[in-house]
């Protein structure tokens, strides 16, 4: 199993214990004490042999500046999802299906897993677009109604929107 | 060949048409008998047991028994697995190494695989109070080590730590039951204080029963899985 | 109260899941827990029977509530005497495969874990008054005698558990269909409960439920078109494991079905059912018996025609005939493991196991082979030995019921079984032996239980006394449904918290 | 305030159906799996996450539980059908081209690791 | 919101019949299909029917999930009568608990069954149940 | 007005599992019908969270949460499957 | 109300659709695929009978443990019904 450049062993231990008690408490959704303190004691019990895996980020997620590019990326991302699906629904019912598919690869600059990650299901997500795959710094996309062949454009075209904003969360 | 097929469908018909005659003389949606055995479980279990679901209140205390046999079933089919296959198998890097997923699968798993333990705990956790219980949630993190099996070829899970915990929890379920004995005269009778209905903490044994279970269960599967998977030719 | 009946089943339980941690600390402990266990259930199994046999039955309920709305376990004469009969056999079978050769630990250890809870399940579908619970046991029976069925690696053991499975799982999905259309009846699942409202259920679903009760649970007392499976896996498994197939499963298999046909449903007809299904199964297997080349097969279908001469011996129906049909059931068991045992041994190195491979082992395994000679006797049902009684006893009882075709066709069987065996016998003493086998010693463990089974044949065969109290207290508690219902239903308060 | 959620509620219960709808056409029309999936995966999963949290403002206290599903869904949908594309691509179904070879890029990769194991 | 179902006699008898179709349907794919795997997906559609089956026995017309969840016993203090009130309009519990135990022993004989089809695939090199014909079918 | 759009809605539902159901059984290759079961994963998802509103227990998300973790773990099995990887 | 009636004759039809799909079919995988498509009507339907923790256990062992010890067997031995047995390609040459 590869090694992950992420932070030390107690932060990644301390921010899985976190979120999983986030998601516990969503989970839940309730405040009731007998449902806190189990699942503090959930949480901290599958950190402990789960935060080896743990990949996205450290305690600096939650400065302020990054709070507030996460918040502008999820506007975004929301945007070019409705998008998506308008384009999907332009060329589901047209009769004639309007399209020119084709596989186009590009360089990314982001470095961390979880970046790219989230670039690859982002790109998903927009319009007529679907990562096939990622080899080390080249995604590899299908697109739907391929623009241009030329990795500069196509990167221009489909990731730099959201690649601007990764590169200042990771 | 022919003739067998015909000679079966034409069983099947007769059979099919007799049992649905029979069914057709059952109420749909009204029940035939008078006096079953439900009705006390509809109302015993919030009074006495204040268990919310009635369901795990059957399958847990009142036929608690029923279920340590399941949990032998499983138990069983996973030790008749092993003892049916091949010897040969467990070999670390016989799923070859090339074959990791991508990494946005990898990285994926490595994100949802706490998140889905974190969802079968709560499943086993809760199960008196909403569906599910010990199986729902060990099935459910089995296929979280599942997952991470299908992420990266060279995962590999201790069978020395699994067989330990799936026999420390069998082990607990049948020393609840013994203590039940000790406590009240008969097997697997409730010996803890039941709470109040919609605690997380009430019901008595369930709670403990259905974390048990779901440890044992949860060890079980993942074993299941990882036997047959390392099954080499 | 020495023990309570739950133990036969919590105590088992609790060991096979403590097998595995123990065993990486100790390995010998895989050997011998399981045995521990079951001659612990074997003494708790005497002294219950024997205090039953004064107080009357015991009814254990589970986890606090009376029955109907829990699961109970009857430990009555009757079903004390089989109880007492499979754990017995477990632990004498436990004895011979203790020093199991030419296998490693994991296998071993699987061994014994299946083993156990072999037992343990045959001896909960005995017990059990839940019909739910009964398929559960009924189910782990199941899985472990298909795991062991398959246990050596050969390519036909795997087909025969195959075989074995397939028609395993379509009858235990049968009787789940019975107990759905009973519970849509009757809401509820109790056997002392369902026999006392029996006669509330509309007719034709009593008669379907009865159909598929005898469907799912013909599977495994081996009556005539669903026994297929029976010689393959008999003839497949280890030899200790076909032993405990023809001691310990059909016994069970067989109670399943007395239990519904005498106490759950008193539906017309059933007794002259069984009379004929059984006069078929025994007819039809003990030809075949006379046609197999190979020994193995040859005692299992022999296995079946006398599961066939028990099932007529219950549908005399009087209390007599199950008398008789006890005897010959223990009977049955003893002599049938006897010939399972000493047979795979005088059978042991060679690839095939046909019949002429045993020929001149009397010079060379002289106790096996007179163990096996006398457990041919016994079975056979030879004057001196346990057999003569139990046929004897049906006779009897088949005269008393003026049922003289019976008596006709149980004395032409014998004389077919006779031939048969004697085939062997006379191969084992008076044949020269080929001279490319090598027959295998006994170990001294299985010299000692099939000693021990020799010894039970004598003594039950000089003395019959010793056991018949036991049978006719037995006999009399099958018959006495209304007893039954009331043993059931008045046990305990509703225990509260 | 109710009323408001209501109504976007509602709005939102239509449009999921719709797009749902289109997710099934979509993947029903498309001329091969490649655009298949890019019609399902991305209709289903705004289909999805609207009918759910349409319920969740329906009925404000099942919010929360609506929100995990929705991120489940986010996260999810395009991890599967990402795993998909890939397996589709190494089990030799190439895509659908109007536009000739060269509109292809990843062969080339894939050729050339077919070159260094043979 | 409180929609009633199943209030037309014809639904009522569907779900009878499409779970004896299923059952039937499993039933002849375990008794007729030459595949060993087919049989065994057989054995699980069969399961699958049973299942089915067994839970529409159990149904009451208009009723609801046999939970005392919180939203259902908010307003009323818990006596005898109330939770007598609200148990009246539940399902059957008891045939739920037993499609629960049934579903995951079925699992198990078909896990057992499985590795059953491994073992003889490696001793046979087929799947085909006609040539594995050592011993007598 | 509530009931209608809900009716509205169900009734897309349906025609989108009917569409995707038409791809499973026509699909051509193993790619094209796991594609119509991980809509159908989600499909009924999205079901499973409106009938729970329907028959107003709230409970009944919970099925939906398990579903679609198990859901998508299938698909990504068969997925890793038709990968040759498995 | 007919669309209730719609949405339980669709399911039910579905169901029986996918198994005599699943039965018929004979590529193994697709009748395997078939037996999950089984499960998930089925789950909507314990959901729609009521019945929320068997639509639970069923969406756990039918959808997801089901498929994938099918699935594995699959792998150890042939994908097609009527294929006899051929040597597989070693995994290092499929890549």
């Amino acid at each position: 199993m590869e090694k992950t450049t992420s932070p030390g062993k107690f932060t990644r231990f301390v921010l899985s214990w976190l979120i999983l008690f986030v998601v516990w408490l969503m989970f839940t959704s309730t405040l009731a004490i007998q449902e806190v303190i189990t699942g503090l004691i959930t949480a901290f019990l599958i950190a402990l042999f789960t935060s080896r895996f743990f990949t996205c980020c450290d305690f600096s997620i939650f400065s302020p500046v990054k709070l507030f590019y996460i918040f502008n990326y999820f506007f975004v991302f929301l945007w070019a999802l409705i998008t998506a699906n308008l384009d999907v629904a332009r060329r589901v019912i047209s009769p004639k299906l309007p399209i020119n598919p084709g596989i186009v690869k590009f360089k990314t600059k982001l470095t961390s897993d979880f970046a790219k990650m989230v670039l690859a299901n982002s790109i998903t997500l927009t319009p007529g677009t679907l990562s096939v795959d990622i080899i080390d710094d080249t995604y590899y996309i299908h697109w739907i109604d391929v623009k241009s062949l030329d990795p500069e454009e196509a990167h221009k075209d489909i990731a730099e929107q959201f690649e601007k904003i990764l590169l200042k969360i990771f | 060949m022919k003739m067998k097929k015909i000679l079966v469908i034409s069983l099947l018909a007769v059979f099919g048409v007799y049992l649905t005659e029979a069914l057709f003389k059952l109420d749909f949606g009204r029940q035939f008998f008078q006096q079953g055995v439900k009705d006390f479980y509809l109302v015993t279990t919030p009074m006495k047991l204040q268990v919310a679901n009635v369901v795990t209140a059957i399958v847990v205390n009142f036929r608690g028994f029923d279920t340590l046999g399941e949990v032998t079933v499983l138990f069983l089919a996973t030790t008749a697995m092993g003892s049916i296959l091949y010897k040969g198998r467990h070999q670390l890097g016989e799923r070859a190494v090339l074959f990791s997923g991508s990494r946005i699968v990898t990285t994926g798993s490595r994100l949802l695989f706490p998140a889905i333990i974190l969802l079968g705990a709560y499943v086993f956790i809760h199960g008196h109070l909403t569906p599910g219980g010990g199986f729902q949630g060990g099935v459910i993190i089995a296929t979280g080590f599942l997952l991470m099996l299908m992420a990266y070829a060279d995962y590999s899970v201790s069978h020395i730590v699994l067989s330990v915990v799936e026999s420390l929890a069998g082990i607990t379920f049948a020393t609840i039951g013994l203590l039940g004995m000790l406590h009240g005269g008969s097997f697997l009778q409730d010996f803890l204080p039941n709470g109040s209905l919609n605690d997380l903490l009430s019901g008595g044994i369930i709670p403990i029963i259905y974390i048990a279970v779901g440890f044992k269960v949860g060890a079980e599967l993942t074993g299941l899985i990882y036997t047959a998977l390392n099954e080499k030719d | 109260m020495v023990g309570s009946p739950v133990l036969f089943i919590a105590v088992p339980l609790l060991a096979a899941f403590l097998i595995p941690l123990l065993g990486m600390i100790w390995k010998e402990s895989i050997r011998i827990l399981p045995g521990l266990v079951l001659l612990y259930m074997l003494v708790l199994a005497v002294t219950l029977l024997g205090q039953v046999m004064h107080t009357g039955t015991i009814v254990e309920i589970i986890a606090g509530w009376k029955p109907p709305w829990g699961i109970n376990l009857v430990f009555s004469p009757f079903t004390g005497v089989l109880a007492t009969l499979m754990i017995g056999m477990g632990f004498i079978i436990w004895i011979y495969s203790y020093r199991f050769k030419n296998v490693d630990f994991e296998e071993a250890k699987k061994y014994f874990i299946l083993f156990m809870m072999l037992v343990t399940g045959s001896v909960g579908i005995v017990l059990t008054g839940d019909i739910f619970n009964q398929f559960v046991f009924i189910e782990i029976t199941s899985i472990s005698a298909y795991a062991l069925t398959a246990f050596y690696k050969h390519r036909d053991s795997a087909e025969a558990s195959f075989k074995y499975l397939m028609i395993g799982s379509l009858s235990s999905m049968f009787l789940l269909l019975a107990i759905i259309l009973i519970y849509s009846q009757l809401g509820t699942l109790n056997m002392a409960d369902i026999a006392s409202k029996a006669h509330l259920m509309k007719p034709e679903f009593k008669i379907l439920a009865v159909i598929f009760f005898i469907v799912g649970l013909g599977i495994e007392a081996e009556i005539f078109p669903l026994n297929g499976w029976a010689p393959d896996a008999y003839a497949q498994a280890p030899g200790p494991v076909g032993a405990a197939f023809a001691g310990i499963v059909v016994k069970a298999g067989v109670y399943a079905l007395i239990r519904i046909i005498f106490t759950l449903f008193d539906v017309s007809g059933t007794h002259q059912f069984l009379i004929v299904i059984g006069l078929t199964t025994l007819i039809i297997s003990e030809m075949a018996a006379i046609r197999q080349e190979r020994l193995k097969r040859m005692l299992a279908y022999s296995s079946l025609g006398q599961m066939g001469l028990v099932l007529v011996a219950f549908g005399i129906g009087t209390e007599e005939g199950i008398f008789a049909a006890l005897f010959l059931l223990i009977n049955h068991a003893i002599g049938k493991s006897l010939l399972f045992l000493s047979g795979s041994y005088l059978v042991y190195n060679s690839a095939d196991k046909y019949i002429n491979e045993t020929n001149g082992m009397g010079k060379f395994l002289p106790i096996t082979s007179f163990l096996f000679a006398l457990g041919a006797l016994a079975v056979v049902g030879m004057p001196p030995f346990s057999g003569f009684w139990g046929k004897f006893f049906m006779m009897s009882a088949a005269a008393h019921a003026n049922m003289l075709l019976v008596i006709a066709l149980i004395l032409s069987v014998s004389l077919i079984e006779l031939v048969y065996y004697f085939r062997v016998v006379n191969r084992i003493y008076f044949y020269k032996k080929e001279s490319h086998i090598e027959p295998k010693k006994p170990t001294v463990n299985a010299v000692i239980a099939m000693v021990t089974l020799g010894v039970i044949i004598l003594v039950i065969g000089f003395y019959p006394d010793v056991i018949s109290g036991y049978l006719h207290q037995a006999s009399q508690a099958l018959l006495d449904k209304g007893k039954y219902i009331q043993d059931v239903l008045s046990t305990g308060q509703l225990l509260t918290h | 305030m109710n009323q408001i959620l209501e109504i976007i509620g509602m709005v939102l219960l239509l449009i999921g159906g719709i797009f749902l709808f289109l997710g099934g056409l979509g993947i029903f029309r498309m001329p091969d799996t490649y655009n298949r999936l890019q019609a399902g995966t991305k209709a289903t999963t705004l289909g999805g996450m609207s009918v759910i949290l349409s319920v969740g403002l329906l009925e404000p206290g099942w919010f929360i539980k609506t929100l995990v599903l929705v991120i489940f869904i986010a996260l999810s949908n395009p991890i599967s059908s990402h795993a998909l594309a890939r397996a589709n691509y190494k089990r030799k179904n190439y895509p659908y081209l109007k536009g000739g070879k060269e509109y292809d890029k990843y062969r080339e990769v894939y050729q050339k690791e077919e070159e260094e194991t043979a | 919101m409180n929609f009633t179902l199943f209030d037309l006699k014809i639904i009522e008898y569907s779900f009878f019949i499409t779970a004896i179709l299923v059952i039937m349907i499993g039933l002849y794919g375990a008794l007729v299909k030459k595949s060993l795997i087919k049989v065994v997906i057989g054995l699980s559609v069969f399961d699958s029917g049973i299942n089915l089956l067994l839970i529409s026995v159990g149904y009451i017309t208009s009723g609801t999930a046999p939970i005392f969840s919180p939203a259902l016993v908010k307003d009323m203090p818990l006596t005898l009568e109330n939770i007598k009130k609200l148990s009246a309009g539940m399902v059957d519990p008891v045939p739920q608990a037993l499609v629960l135990t049934a579903i995951v022993i079925g699992f198990g004989v078909t896990a057992v069954a499985l590795s059953l089809v491994i073992r003889l695939y490696r001793h046979h090199q087929t799947l085909n149940i006609d040539e594995i014909k050592n011993l007598k079918w | 007005m509530l009931q209608i759009i809900i009716y509205i809605s169900l009734g897309f539902i349906f025609t989108g599992i009917f569409f995707s159901t038409l791809r499973f059984i026509f699909g051509p290759t193993a790619a094209d019908r796991t594609v119509a079961l991980d809509t159908l994963t989600t499909i009924a998802m999205a079901l499973l969270v409106l009938l729970s509103y329907i028959f107003n227990r709230y409970i009944y998300i919970d099925i939906a949460l398990v579903y679609g973790v198990l859901g998508f773990i299938g698909v990504l099995v068969i997925a890793r499957y038709l990968e040759g990887a498995l | 109300m007919i669309y209730y009636l719609i949405l339980i004759f669709f399911l039910l039809l579905l169901m029986i659709g996918a198994a005599i799909y699943s039965i018929v079919q004979k590529d193994l995988l697709y009748a395997v695929i078939g037996t999950g498509l089984i499960s998930l009507v089925l789950s909507v339907l314990f959901l729609l009978l009521q019945a929320p923790d068997v639509a639970l256990t069923e969406a756990a062992i039918g959808v997801a443990l089901t498929t994938i010890i099918f699935i594995i067997t699959i792998r150890n031995t042939v994908r097609f019904e009527d294929e006899v047995y051929q040597k597989k390609p070693s995994k290092t040459e499929a890549k």
